[in-house]
């Protein structure tokens, strides 16, 4: 594999350059019958799961099928997207804000031809390499991370947790009989890239293990400093260590010491300094957070809130978190009103109920203890309900 | 012939939902076929071993990935993500396997022709896998090695007119929903707003002098399609100030059946006919809607405009003509003291072709977090730190109501000593005259 | 005056000595009709106000008249009320967690005439000793504490303000008109005696001047290494001053520093060292806060709000205090639904609406930026009502 | 006459109000007149002397009170608040003005002999000032001098079988709502147990071993008469298990307008005719009554005991039978970091003669705090310190979802190492060989 240039020359890296000249105008890219609408839309309709039509004051009509996405594709995949669109769409598509992708056209004679052909392409397993699906009162895709594939601070896998739970509750991609929308949201660590702190519900890589130190080079490889700077608890400071070192010789070394009991495995620390590793195998899993949303329609935004504070990483498929967040769904699904999204259930039956209902054992990890906020997340009433057991004092004395 | 063995990961080859490993799989074997006669700058192998080592991490339920090093183009501060395998010599195809962010267009539209030129240049210097798109919305090629950062740079900006995004310590790619383009419930042009500020700040994006990063995003309504309020530390969620307009035939026709509610969202299940009292105005978060002889009635200055009854009845309902957005600040993850949403810091803000007061506005914002933030601060922390109040004295905007969910149950109050009469210097002696100790 | 002793004799102590025997036990102080039926009630009726009912299981009835009492009240007072008990009651009474006195009578014929001596009987100034009411949907007593009666902590006087406002209040004592009940209470400092910090409406002396130091005593008076840790914010710190001496001298002393800028009043350095006092006369005053409650009756117990910052100290009567009262009052009693608690109202109006409808002035001070809940008072959501002026952005740029 | 004149003083002697300077007036000019003929054991002008300090008070806008000082009486750490005037020489009369707290009878029900008792001692020995009662709940004796400290407690003990409240570091004097003893609501003898704890932890009450001040309320129900919720340290709150009892006859009687709702609480405003469906059911925040056939329903597993259909028609729906308390920690003022009501620690408690389950608690709480409060710190504060999974531990109690209004939106949790597999101590150099740096 032979260098070829692209035409730079790093010996004058400024010869030629272009810089600053940001992202291509989206005007370029906008099918003509939304260029020529742009602004003047009047209503929507979805068709049936995953169709959508937008009517445009001007009476002209856009139809949109959207597909499954999962994210991280090859450049074959898009070759196959674009393929699609050149076929039927006159060469445009978009992606929404949760990797699926949008086919649309102007006509509505046009749909059928366009959906036929999504859905028979198939991977050699037997997935649907463009599921139809994901508008209305569903599951749409799961905004997720890199986990395994990319990253250097995941407690789990991205893209082979999404892949479990879509497999799992694919039947509501493709249809709208939940009360809501329901939004899922994957991150790999505390971090939240997938920003699952406001999703319906969430998965959530964590880690349980404090840093292990490297003694021998964190001194070389990271500012000490800012190691100890960078623990929110304050659980590391600088302190000196008697070494044997890889050569066999022994020394004193600068390095950090860690109060383990005072760690809440944030992994700040090891973002700044790649001498204090968290990952393991036994100690990293998985924490579901439920209830949060984003959308101000009737309620506020709110925070989802762990549930579950952690099931073990059991690739590939992490049967044991599939079939939590199957309870929840289900449970969901079952009990609460039109409109009514999962957070605001929650809150209206009572949290109390949610464990009960959604049969989910409560565990005091799930009680507020960091800092001062925690307190108004415990019960300040006498106002709560009953629920198995818990009106016999017996019962919950440990 | 797949390189490796997988036995893990094939076992998420079935299912329904697309799979990321067959798509891998696929590409690993393009890569090996080279129908189109590439020159591969990178291994040729790197899709097996990407394959390999996220194997391996299935075995041992840990990640072979190594903290990044600092590896970009000249003179940007950001854009690209550097990654090494921690096993390179079982893994060389992915030793190296940095990432590089592609600021997307607003809006996510493309042309097929602008997708497939953009897979001939990641196919020929990169692994041929990409993220479309990442989480803060860039075009993620995943996966080169260092050497060919620079070229893919000046190949991207000469035949691309395509530029980086954003990472490190600066402006981070913005983002939006489809707004205007089409969706009839947006308040703004944010494809518009968008592009015009990514482009105003391109210095910012590209070169770090932030304490750490900064993110924008905007909403064409409160519906907050682009999540911004939850994840960008300045978010442009659209409103308006005038009345909900009323199409009352359209509303007869919900009532009477003939239009599906919320434009069908719920057609999967029988939620039984459609009951506007039930569904609409009982739900109205504030109480502010009611049937007048068959007329639905919106009192619209209780109105907290909450999209609830325009997306049940988008053909009847729509939101106001006098239109602009309302500006929230300070979202972020939770790391290191816990997440926040934006708080609302602008209750309303025309959106014009000028766009002069919102820049003022971000401007004052940026000058005050370069000033005072510390290392590694996001903004809304500055202003959990500093008070609401600073952000308000910055941006030179008065103390309105709307600020706040509730007032403060402390009565911890930080008077100013110009406030209280007569200052803060007193004399203890004199106070002592009439206040023996 | 000469001294006549107890029997206690100071050299001995210990001799005869009595303790540890706790209060009287309250079985002897029940009236016969209430000790018959303890623990066997079956209802109760608001025959009008101040006059309750209660029926037992067995039939009989008692009746309670209750009048407001002023709680600061002289042995006089206490006679006045022993002989109207004697007269009507047969030498039983009560009194409420509130500070009112309970008269009860066993049959319905005995309340005109206890009602008509207790209105009779009438101070100097023409006030009511024994004003019956505070029942029902109506405003009670105010709890309250010491103020400039007799406490050293003190930012605006207890007894004094209270009766200016239960002046102005009055009509709400004597009837039951409100939405629900109103409780208002009454703290002279943040200590909060009178616990004012879940109050309907509540009335609150606050400081605004930092602590002078006491440079000459501070070392003597106080322990300063407690004075410093008495500082929630840390604004104290230990310091030397060079001082002038009452006696001339000039001498350099160990003595305290304070940060003004970061104090926020709260007076606890003046609590733990008499050398830190914060009193002034322009610097003290009211703040006014609103919307607590204490009952779990529909909505948990909240948080009284602070929404007017300051009012300055204006005895004898506080007029400014009093009138913004009856605004907010007046605005409850007009807009609330019945069973309505004013926090309840406020939060389903809105308290952007409360303000505008209040008609009192919104200031940056209260908005919360007291640690790290506060972010939690901030709004986080686009939903909002408009109220004058703030929908132009030029009218709220300062 | 009086012996000072208080013209803005005097402005509090109009008005409807008990004006409490005609009162301390008419007492100043008692103990001038002296009719029963008292040897009184402080200066006979104490009343004209604090109204001469209070006079002063309201002229310069500040307090003439200085510091306590440790005054009391032997053996005792509490009971006795001291008070000196900062101008002795110009208000002689309560030059000393110490505040002695007398263990109020539990629901503060008296006979007049007794009152009249004490208002001799305390004519005789004191100012002849009280307050009835202090907001803790004591009777207060407001006003002697230090050397009459210890004969008022010898007389208090020997002649009235009485002993002193609470104050400083210690047990304060616990209170209570009026319970069974007049009202249908309390689901259990609050006045008993009230009285039970007070006598059982006398020495908690008079010698300081806390780490600051630790308090009893109790309440017969969730309506909260005695406020415990906001103001006790452990508040004791009734409530039932089984169902909210029912009779329909008197529900009808109440929908037909024969009895009026609220025990006829609202009656002075005309607020229409009873609507049960919208001032009872849609008022019921678990929204778990109905109508059938005109018959009203309660779903009582989702019925929270929030009192207020209870409160409505007080005589047709009554507490359920299988009753208790619920026990809730760490009320406070917002001194030093903001208000706290009580948290709920135990749901449910039977409260029957043997008191032995509640003790146990609450002796477990201060076996806690006492070990590891800091100086000053209440429990709350405690609590919020050291985290609610503490409390639960020190008291032996399961974490329950009672305990949460909504559980973290944080996921920092404190693992403990025997709860992970393997525990914590791993070899750098193991990872290593798997992990290259
Ligand atoms: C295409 C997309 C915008 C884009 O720029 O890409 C979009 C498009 C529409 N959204 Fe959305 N939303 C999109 C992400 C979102 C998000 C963001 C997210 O989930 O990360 C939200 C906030 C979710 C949350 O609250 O947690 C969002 C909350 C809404 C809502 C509020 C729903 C609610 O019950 O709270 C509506 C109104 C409605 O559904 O009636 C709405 C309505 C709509 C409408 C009906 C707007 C219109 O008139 O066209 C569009 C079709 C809805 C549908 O799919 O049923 N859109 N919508 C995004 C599609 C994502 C996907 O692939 O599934
Ligand atoms: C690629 C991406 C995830 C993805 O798979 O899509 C990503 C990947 C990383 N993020 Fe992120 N973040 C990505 C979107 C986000 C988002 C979501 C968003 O922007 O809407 C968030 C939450 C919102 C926010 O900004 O708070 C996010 C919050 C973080 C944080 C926590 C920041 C905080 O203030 O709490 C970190 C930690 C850090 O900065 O050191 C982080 C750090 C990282 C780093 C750079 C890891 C690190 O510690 O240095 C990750 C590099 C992974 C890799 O190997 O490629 N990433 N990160 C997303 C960017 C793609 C793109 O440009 O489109
Ligand atoms: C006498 C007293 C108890 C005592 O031991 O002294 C008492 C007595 C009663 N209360 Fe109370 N409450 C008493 C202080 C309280 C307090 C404490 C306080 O204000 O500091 C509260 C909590 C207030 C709060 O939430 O801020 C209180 C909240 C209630 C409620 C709930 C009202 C609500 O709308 O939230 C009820 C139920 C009702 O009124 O229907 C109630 C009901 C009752 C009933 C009807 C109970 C009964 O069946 O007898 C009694 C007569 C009510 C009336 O006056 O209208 N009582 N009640 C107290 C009288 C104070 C006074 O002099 O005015
Ligand atoms: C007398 C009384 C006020 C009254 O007029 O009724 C009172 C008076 C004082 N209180 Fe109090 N407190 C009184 C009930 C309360 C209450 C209400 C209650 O107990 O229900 C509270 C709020 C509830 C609580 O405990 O948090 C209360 C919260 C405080 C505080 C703040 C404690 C905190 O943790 O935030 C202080 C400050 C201190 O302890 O240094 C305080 C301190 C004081 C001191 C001792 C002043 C001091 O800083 O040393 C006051 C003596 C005044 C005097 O000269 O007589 N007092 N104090 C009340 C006791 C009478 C009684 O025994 O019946
Ligand atoms: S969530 Fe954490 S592990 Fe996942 S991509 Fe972001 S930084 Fe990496
Ligand atoms: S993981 Fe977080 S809490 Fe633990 S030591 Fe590192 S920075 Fe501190
Ligand atoms: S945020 Fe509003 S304007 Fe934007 S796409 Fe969603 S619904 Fe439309
Ligand atoms: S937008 Fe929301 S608040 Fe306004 S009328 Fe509609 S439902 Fe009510
Ligand atoms: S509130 Fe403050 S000033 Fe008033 S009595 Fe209590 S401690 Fe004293
Ligand atoms: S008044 Fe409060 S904040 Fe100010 S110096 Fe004293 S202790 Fe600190
Ligand atoms: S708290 Fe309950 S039991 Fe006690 S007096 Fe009030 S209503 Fe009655
Ligand atoms: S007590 Fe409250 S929650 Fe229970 S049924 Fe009555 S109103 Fe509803």
């Amino acid at each position: 594999m032979a260098f070829i240039s692209s035409g730079y020359n790093p010996d004058k890296p400024m010869e030629n350059r272009i810089t600053d000249i940001g992202p291509r105008d989206f005007n370029e890219f906008l099918p003509p019958v939304i260029k020529k609408n742009f602004g003047k839309w009047a209503y929507h309709e979805i068709l049936e799961p995953g169709v959508l039509m937008h009517k445009a004051e001007s009476g002209d009509e856009v139809y949109t099928v959207r597909c499954g996405g999962c994210r991280l594709m090859s450049t074959e995949h898009i070759r196959e997207i674009t393929e699609i669109a050149d076929k039927h769409c006159d060469g445009y598509l978009r992606f929404t804000t949760r990797n699926n992708i949008e086919f649309m056209v102007d006509s509505k004679d046009k749909i059928e031809p366009l959906k036929e052909d999504l859905l028979s392409r198939k991977g050699p397993g037997g997935d649907y390499k463009f599921p139809i699906g994901g508008t209305g009162a569903c599951i749409t895709n799961i905004v997720h991370t890199q986990g395994w594939i990319h990253c250097h601070t995941p407690a789990t896998d991205a893209s082979g947790t999404v892949k479990a739970t879509m497999d799992e509750l694919f039947e509501e991609f493709t249809n709208m009989r939940l009360p809501a929308i329901l939004r899922i949201s994957m991150a790999c660590c505390l971090n939240m890239c997938g920003a699952v702190h406001c999703s319906d519900l969430a998965i959530l890589g964590i880690h349980r293990k404090p840093p292990m130190i490297d003694h021998e080079y964190i001194d070389n490889l990271c500012e000490i400093p800012l190691a100890v700077a960078s623990c929110p608890v304050a659980a590391i400071r600088p302190s000196k260590a008697e070494i044997v070192a890889e050569s066999g010789e022994k020394k004193t070394v600068k390095t950090v010491a860690i109060k383990n009991e005072r760690c809440m495995f944030c992994g700040n620390c090891y973002t700044m300094c790649p001498s204090l590793p968290l990952a393991d195998q036994e100690g990293d899993g998985i924490a579901l957070m439920v209830g949060g949303k984003i959308s101000n329609r009737i309620s506020a935004p709110k925070f989802s809130k762990v549930v579950v504070a952690f099931i073990p990483n059991e690739p590939p498929r992490w049967p044991t978190m599939t079939k939590t967040i199957r309870k929840i769904v289900d449970a969901y699904a079952k009990n609460a009103n039109k409109y009514e999204r999962l957070g605001d259930w929650a809150e209206r039956i009572g949290w109390e109920k949610f464990f009960e209902v959604c049969d989910i054992p409560f565990t005091e990890h799930v009680i507020d203890d960091f800092r001062d906020p925690a307190y108004y997340t415990w019960r300040q009433s006498t106002n709560f309900k009953w629920t198995h057991g818990v009106e016999d004092f017996a019962n919950i004395k440990k | 012939m797949a390189k490796r063995e997988t036995p893990l990961l094939d076992q998420l080859e079935s299912g329904p939902w697309p799979s990321f490993v067959s798509d891998i799989k696929r590409a690993a074997e393009a890569r090996h076929k080279n129908e189109r006669n590439v020159e591969y700058q990178i291994p040729v192998d790197v899709c097996d071993d990407l394959l390999g080592v996220l194997e391996l991490s299935y075995q041992d339920g840990t990640t072979h990935w190594k903290h990044g090093g600092i590896v970009g183009v000249f003179g940007y501060g950001g854009g690209v993500i550097g990654r090494y395998c921690d096993q390179p010599e079982n893994f060389p195809g992915v030793a190296h396997f940095h990432t590089m962010r592609v600021n997307q267009p607003s809006g996510k539209y493309y042309t097929s022709q602008y997708l497939n030129d953009l897979c001939d240049l990641w196919d020929f210097r990169g692994s041929g896998l990409t993220n479309m798109h990442g989480a803060t919305g860039d075009i993620v090629f995943i996966g080169t090695t260092t050497e060919q950062l620079e070229e893919i740079f000046f190949e991207l900006t000469h035949k691309f007119d395509q530029d980086l995004g954003g990472s490190g310590s600066n402006l981070r790619t913005p983002a939006t929903c489809l707004g205007q383009s089409r969706c009839e419930f947006a308040c703004y042009d944010t494809q518009a707003l968008c592009t015009h500020l990514t482009h105003e700040y391109q210095d910012e994006l590209h070169r770090p002098a932030f304490p750490y990063k900064f993110k924008f995003k905007f909403d064409g309504c409160p519906n907050g399609c682009v999540a911004s309020i939850a994840r960008s530390d300045l978010s442009f969620i659209g409103t308006w100030r005038d009345e909900i307009r009323i199409d009352q035939e359209a509303v007869a026709a919900y009532v009477g059946g003939e239009i599906q509610p919320n434009a069908g969202a719920f057609a999967g299940r029988d939620w039984g006919p459609f009951d506007i009292q039930k569904e609409v105005i009982d739900l109205c978060p504030s109480q502010c809607m009611s049937l007048e002889d068959g007329k639905l009635v919106i009192d619209n200055k209780e109105c907290t405009r909450c999209m609830h009854c325009i997306n049940v009845m988008p053909r009847a309902l729509k939101i106001g003509n006098d239109r602009g957005c309302s500006m929230l600040c300070g979202a972020k993850s939770p790391i290191l003291d816990g997440a926040q949403m934006g708080s609302l810091l602008v209750p309303f803000i025309k959106v014009e072709d000028n766009y002069d007061e919102i820049q003022e506005i971000i401007e004052n914002i940026w000058d005050w977090w370069m000033e005072e933030g510390k290392n590694r601060e996001r903004l809304g922390e500055l202003i959990k730190r500093q008070g609401f109040q600073k952000l308000l004295e910055v941006t030179n905007i008065k103390a309105v109501p709307q600020h706040i969910q509730e007032p403060r149950s402390n009565p911890y109050i930080l008077w100013r000593e110009e406030e209280v009469e007569g200052g803060w210097d007193r004399d203890i002696n004199e106070f002592r005259k009439h206040h023996a100790r």
